[in-house]
């Protein structure tokens, strides 16, 4: 046995057949092409920008300079997208559940389009329903919040006259990232094997411990990438917010007055018809900055979504 | 036959002891949970009338939270912790669904009864051109929708599918890391900044005021595409390699163990992914405006000209009637009234696309 | 195409092609009722107003992206020499007056007197109970409730702002220490997106009170401003008034109709509180038939006509004819090449 | 405690065809009952059938009663999940919780059943099920390493593990053996020989010398033909069964001079 | 065309967990190669090494040399996709495509490999390849019904179907019979000796008998103790093996005495 030569063969092999290559450079390129796209945003944005940092504070709007300008809006943008998410990624994993593991089969698929089907309104129209329906229906429970609970900061009050409340938006918001974070989970759940439901099940678990045990492990990739697209929308949601929130006030964690702070999406949409200028550079640094909120938070996601990968896999 | 000598180790906490030799511990009994309904209900009416008056909302939470509540303690005491855990999540998934039915409706009914006036032929084959204040309709917004969110796809999916193929099937390494980093970054893109954006570019490479439908769809596109290269990715990912395994055994190149067996396996939840995509553009109005423009009139070169879409129109139509207003609100909520019917087909469509290629799991 | 395009046969108006337009969305109303009519006249015309705001229409025009313009505000600085250079000469002209009504929801009560100075401090927040001495004051036959007052403004930056705030500050500088700008000033109030936004937050309110565009008040209680020692009600010929009372800006351009509001004024049967939106053309165009169709558009709008049927339409002010005879030398320029 | 199940006139049917016809058995406790049969013949659907596993297949449906201890599985109200808590499961195709650890595979069971339990305890009877299984040497280094990453025949044997540390009265095994090697078949062959003294245990298994070896009593399904029921030719003790049958075919499957 | 492949040196690697070390063989044409040992010795890792499957594990990693008719497969420029057509593979797992139908799970490989082919001849060979794997008969009613809703068996049968149409030149099968009943079993047997006469064959099998049946050549594989690697501990003429082993620990293995 002689020992000719050894070969290292690791991962893909070296050798790609033309048609192979082709693909392989298709689908590369596609990714590559949304790493161009977004780096197009992002000059887009920073040279659009650029004045704004560099202008001197008397000729930002508000005269307080960029980050006075700024802050107002992150914080609400924050506040809205965070606590949208809350309310609505957990509902979420629920419906997801209800439609695969709970309804009826027969209508289960039917249900899966019911749900669809919030995807489908325009966001303007969620902007004027949010405004001529749920904002009135939020009046009596706010004012029973800011009358009894007042000491919570949240609820801090005075209750608003109109409900146009950062309560509504928030509740706005999440109905609108209800059903693309319910469709990611819903699709995933569907496909958890049914070998390792069958495995729970033998072992003698109630239908709520064999999802503990098989759906939700399986699916919890998907549950996070879910999210990170509802939240990516909640961030950005311009016109619902636009209509719904009475934007008026600064930085406070008060959820039922009508004095909140605006968010960069929807001040965007509010100021930018009218600006010329320096006005318009500002506001083109609060979408950079924005897209900067995104980057961090996604950063943080992976972190947590790494943290516990080795124990994860789909076969 | 439990034996009082006999210790298992059985806290009391969690199950009353347990009885070897019978299958049926206390059960409740199937009209436990109408009876339960029953009770919250009463119980829920209680606070409702003396804090609100009568909101139906707070009644429904109310009784959601008493029924769950109560179905737990109930079965806790005849049937133990884990069934009454069972019980009371069944209840909350199934409050949960309810719960989330609640805005669909009222939207549905919203946009409904306030579209429906103006439902009618005229607003399906006229267009705005020359028209002041009543009639007219929005035959040239529905050719553009159809147009700037055609074209939108056919840039987004093809780019999306193949980004989510590489990140799942090649993906390595750094580019493969930050293609997934940045397309997430991406879903976060303000929708009127997408606008701006495209109208940037189009001013660059075509001249000042280069406004037309396909500068619209590259706006939508830069929307869709994270959407759609997320949920491809996550279906895609979840294809047992299995099946990948056996394909390659068959000497397949592996382009052909994705385009023949991954994504027919997975197409169900893609198709869903691209709806849920489409859906969300076409109803963006901001990036539309800019990028796309408006008129009165029908447009079908999307590379020339301006072009309505439905949502612009009944945005406008909205944002700035006329005198009287009645004519002009009526014919926003038939816009919005007919791009949701829109993504409805669209949806409709979609899924039976998929039931096409889906696992045949049903015979 | 649509059941309305196929008579396009064209009658031999001899006007054909295409005029894209932008700008403020004030305008949208009037800009349909005008470009409908005119094309109604030129059925091979079309004519396209994008309502991206004032500030997009302005950007647009300046850099030659559009064949004319709408602004709420007249342009000024590096935009007016940008313009006069993308020009030539630079043709400004205001093209739709539109009042600005005070208007409230208030149980009962269908017009209520009202000083500027008072309407500074109600939207300052200064004056909070709708039964404040300095409201009963003038309204002395009005039985007013004890409701607190929720003052509703815009949230948009808003031409309607700009002019509103304008006004407190000219007409009750006192009582209104605040900066002028299209965005409101004064924070903690209900603010809504766009005219429709503030109708619908004081509709859905009570005890509220707002600034919207008059045509749109609806229902809606309003408020007779005080102007010298009389109250006049918003009307379409009072607020025309202003224009004809007001001076026009200085050294702008021989074409250039940007004018300086005489908010204060005292001149009797005059509506101070006004919105003048302005038309931005160009003296010269690369094309020459853009110039030539851009100057048979502008004609008609400030005809008696296109007064009218705006009027009609978006409920604005038509402008007196003895203003549209000062302009008509500036539209004439219109693709003059001079 | 081990039980003894009464099966009487058992069909079962995917959507509207019947895999298997008219089954009526009795399976004795502390006992083994191996069930045998050309493959297709219905051996797995019977065998999920006496746990109510088959209800996870959207189409399927039992008819007919088993009986365990006097008490009809099928019976309205009768809770399914309070069946399988008694009538343990291991499935043909290995199945270990992809995301679960070696280890939590095994224990994944008693947190079900046991609630809070002292960590020495829970590793003692992890030990106790994996030693039981075979496994424990090759596995012991890497408890908390992922199920999936293990061999075919790991995985089996950790299914095994799983489905002794509950400890159920009733224990059912489809093929545990087929992927394993002798010694490791030979291991789980003692363990079922220790285990029928306190349970009832039912496996299918395609080979003969195993059912016996190791059964009290062996079944001998069979199937009539292309698109027909498998059924239950007969059932008996073992050595009955492998020496004097009463039917041909079973005769001929057995010597394999059959099909 | 059957081909003759020679192993030199090969070493397969989990990340840093070597599984198999130091492997030399010749697997001669036209004859099947048997390959025996203990649960996770590290025969289907081997196994998998040989058409290059292993490539799909992430962290798996193959150094060494398998010479194929003197081209090394894993020689830099060699194409994986030429090696497993060349190469084909029958899992220890059944998996069948869950998105196609019986008739469509076997014409996969001929419709991803060879282009158009007139329906007439496709079905000929879908007919003949369920006809080699003893499947045929039952299905044959249900050819247009999903693979999945197949008895364990079945799909195994059902793999071996879809892995014959392509007809490779080399065959690997990983315990092919595991799931069979013997009639099953005696099929796919005769299957692989009529194989035999065109084309190179591997099994692995946990079951001497069928070793001793129908192999050739036999390999035995095991492992040293806990943590270390699988090694070939000899290869011979399967007589020799079975009669005369070369090392004492495969006596002891094969007459099941071991461990
Ligand atoms: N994907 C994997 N990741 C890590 N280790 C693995 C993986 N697959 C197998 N192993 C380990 O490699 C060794 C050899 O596994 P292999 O599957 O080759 O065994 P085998 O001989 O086929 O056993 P069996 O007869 O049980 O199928 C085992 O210790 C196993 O745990
Ligand atoms: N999910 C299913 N849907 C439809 N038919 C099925 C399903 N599962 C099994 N069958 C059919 O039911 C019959 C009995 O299948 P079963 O799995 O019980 O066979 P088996 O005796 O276990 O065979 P094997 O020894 O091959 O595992 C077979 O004809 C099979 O094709
Ligand atoms: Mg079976
Ligand atoms: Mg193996």
């Amino acid at each position: 046995m002689t020992k000719t030569g050894q070969n290292t063969v690791q991962g893909p092999s070296t050798y790609k057949r033309p048609a192979d290559r082709i693909f392989r450079g298709i689908t590369t390129g596609a990714g590559v092409l949304i790493l161009l796209v977004l780096a197009g945003v992002a000059v887009f944005l920073l040279a659009e920008a650029w004045p704004a940092f560099t202008a001197p504070a008397s000729e930002i709007p508000g005269e307080g300079g960029l980050v006075v300008y700024i802050w107002p809006l992150v914080f609400g943008t924050l506040l809205a997208a965070t606590l949208a998410l809350v309310v609505a990624a957990p509902l979420a994993v629920l419906i997801a559940l209800f439609i695969t593991h709970y309804a009826p089969r027969r209508i289960a698929q039917f249900l899966g389009y019911v749900i669809d089907l919030l995807a489908a309104v325009p966001s303007i129209i969620y902007g004027l329903w949010g405004f001529t329906v749920l904002a009135p229906a939020t009046l009596a429970p706010t004012g029973w919040l800011a009358d009894n609970l007042g000491f919570v900061p949240l609820f801090a009050g005075p209750a608003s006259t109109t409900g146009r409340t950062m309560f509504t938006t928030v509740l706005v918001l999440a109905v609108m990232i209800l059903p693309i974070i319910t469709a990611v989970i819903r699709e995933a759940f569907l496909q958890t094997p049914k070998l390792y439901e069958e495995a729970s099940l033998a072992l003698g678990a109630t239908r709520l411990e064999m999802i503990r045990m098989a759906v939700l492990p399986f699916g919890r990739s998907s549950i996070l990438s879910g999210s990170m697209l509802g939240l990516g929308r909640a961030l950005g949601e311009t016109m619902a917010v636009a209509i719904v929130l009475s934007a008026s006030g600064g930085v406070t964690f008060n959820l039922i007055s009508s004095g909140n702070p605006a968010t960069i999406a929807a001040n965007i949409a509010l100021e930018f018809p009218e600006s010329s200028g320096v006005a318009i550079d500002t506001l083109i640094a609060s979408g950079l900055v924005l897209f900067a909120i995104t980057l961090i938070v996604n950063m943080i996601a992976r972190a947590v979504i790494n943290r516990r990968t080795d124990l994860s896999g789909a076969s | 036959m439990s034996t009082p000598t006999e210790t298992r180790p059985t806290s009391a906490d969690t199950e009353p002891p347990r009885d070897r030799t019978r299958l049926v511990r206390g059960s409740l009994p199937r009209w436990a949970p109408w009876a339960t309904l029953a009770g919250a209900a009463l119980l829920a009416a209680v606070p409702t009338v003396v804090a609100t008056g009568f909101s139906l909302i707070f009644f429904a939470l109310c009784l959601a939270l008493c029924y769950v509540a109560g179905i737990f303690l109930w079965s806790r005491s005849v049937e133990g912790t884990r069934k009454a855990a069972d019980r009371a999540f069944t209840a909350v998934v199934t409050s949960a669904f309810a719960l989330a039915l609640t805005p669909l409706v009222s939207v549905v009914i919203t946009v409904v009864s306030k579209g429906v006036q103006r439902f009618d032929t005229e607003f399906f084959t006229h267009s705005m051109r020359g028209v002041v204040g009543a009639g007219g309709g929005a035959y040239h917004a529905i050719v553009g929708t159809l147009i700037t969110s055609g074209l939108a796809t056919l840039m987004s999916v093809p780019i999306g599918l193949c980004t989510a193929i590489y990140l799942v099937e090649y993906g390595r390494g750094r580019l493969a890391r930050g293609i997934t980093f940045f397309v997430d970054v991406m879903t976060g893109i303000p929708s009127i900044v997408a606008g701006l954006f495209a109208y940037a570019l189009f001013t660059l490479v075509f001249g000042p005021g280069t406004v037309n439908g396909f500068s619209g769809a590259i706006a939508l596109s830069v929307l869709m595409i994270p959407i759609v290269v997320r949920s491809s990715e996550e279906m895609i990912k979840i294809v047992p390699d299995d099946l990948r395994e056996a394909a390659f055994a068959l000497g397949t190149p592996k382009w052909k163990v994705i385009l023949r067996v991954v994504l027919p396996t997975a197409v169900a939840g893609i198709s869903t992914g691209v709806t849920l995509a489409v859906a969300r553009v076409v109803g963006e109005t901001a990036p539309l405006l800019i990028a796309a423009g408006t008129t009165a009139s029908t447009n079908f070169n999307p590379f020339s000209g301006q072009m309505a879409t439905l949502s612009v129109f009944s945005y406008y139509e909205y944002a700035s009637p006329g005198v009287p207003p009645e004519p002009y609100l009526e014919r926003a909520w038939t816009a919005a009234l007919t791009l949701m019917a829109i993504v409805m087909v669209l949806n409709l469509l979609a899924r039976s696309f998929s039931l096409l290629f889906a696992p045949k799991t049903r015979s | 195409g649509a059941a309305n395009e196929q008579n396009s046969a064209g009658d031999g108006s001899g006007l054909s092609g295409t005029l894209d337009g932008a700008g403020a969305s004030s305008q949208e109303a009037a800009q349909q009722a005008w470009r409908a009519a005119f094309s109604d006249k030129h059925p091979d015309l079309t004519i396209n107003y994008a309502p991206i705001g004032s500030g997009g229409g302005r950007e647009r025009f300046v850099s030659g992206a559009t064949d004319f313009g709408g602004t709420d505000a007249a342009l000024e600085g590096e935009e007016l020499s940008g313009a006069k250079e993308r020009c030539g000469g630079l043709v400004e002209l205001p093209v739709y007056v539109s009042p600005v009504a005070v208007a409230f929801n208030l149980d009962g009560v269908d017009e209520l007197k009202l000083r500027p100075a008072t309407i500074a401090k109600i939207f300052d927040q200064k004056i909070t109970q709708w039964n404040d001495p300095e409201i009963v004051e003038t309204n002395p036959d009005v039985e007013l409730p004890d409701t607190q007052i929720t003052p509703v403004n815009r949230s948009d930056e808003s031409g309607t702002t700009e002019n509103f705030v304008d006004y407190l500050s000219t007409a009750a500088p006192e009582a209104w220490p605040h900066e002028v700008s299209g965005n409101w000033p004064v924070p903690g109030g209900e603010a809504a997106k766009g005219t429709s936004g503030v109708k619908n937050a004081i509709d859905a309110g009570q005890g509220t009170i707002g600034y919207l565009d008059a045509s749109q008040v609806g229902e809606l209680g309003t408020v007779a401003v005080g102007v010298g020692e009389e109250f006049v009600s918003y009307s379409p010929e009072a607020a025309a008034k202003v224009l004809d009372v007001s001076e026009r800006k200085e050294n702008q351009g021989e074409h250039v109709f940007a004018y300086d509001l005489a908010r204060d004024t005292q001149s009797s049967g005059t509506y101070p509180i006004v919105l003048v939106s302005y038309g931005m053309a160009c003296t010269d165009y690369d094309d020459s038939e853009t110039g030539k169709l851009v100057r048979s558009y502008f004609e008609y709008l400030l005809s008696e006509e296109g007064q009218q049927k705006a009027a009609e339409a978006a409920g604005s002010a038509p402008i007196s004819q003895g203003l549209r005879q000062k302009l008509r030398p500036a539209v004439e320029a219109i693709g003059s090449g001079g | 405690m081990a039980k003894h199940i009464e099966v009487r006139d058992l069909n079962i049917y995917y959507g509207s065809f019947r895999a298997v016809r008219d089954v009526s058995m009795t399976i004795h406790p502390c006992a083994i009952t191996a069930l045998i049969g050309p493959s297709g013949c219905g051996k797995s659907t019977y065998l999920r059938a006496l746990n109510r596993m088959h209800e996870l297949v959207p189409a399927a449906r039992v008819e007919g009663e088993v009986v365990m201890d006097d008490q009809d599985l099928y019976a309205p109200g009768m809770d399914p999940v309070e069946v399988r808590k008694h009538v343990g499961m291991v499935f043909q195709r290995p199945n270990p919780f992809p995301t679960m650890s070696v280890y939590d595979n095994v224990a994944a069971g008693l947190r079900l059943n046991h609630g809070r339990m002292r960590k020495s305890e829970m590793d003692g009877i992890v030990e106790e099920s994996l030693r039981g299984a075979n496994l424990w040497e090759e596995v012991k280094d890497r408890l908390d390493k992922p199920g999936s990453g293990l061999s075919g025949g790991q995985q089996q044997r950790l299914c095994i593990a799983r489905a002794i540390a509950v400890k159920p009265d009733v224990l059912l095994m489809d093929e545990p053996c087929s992927a394993l090697d002798p010694i490791s078949t030979h291991a789980i062959e003692d363990l079922m020989a220790e285990l029928k003294e306190n349970y009832t245990i039912v496996i299918v298994t395609h080979n003969m010398q195993q059912a016996a070896r190791v059964s009290n009593y062996t079944g001998f399904f069979n199937i009539g033909g292309t698109g027909e029921p498998g059924e239950l030719v007969e059932i008996d003790e073992t050595p009955k069964i492998f020496s004097t049958p009463a039917h041909t075919s079973t005769e001929e499957y057995i010597s394999g001079r059959f099909g």
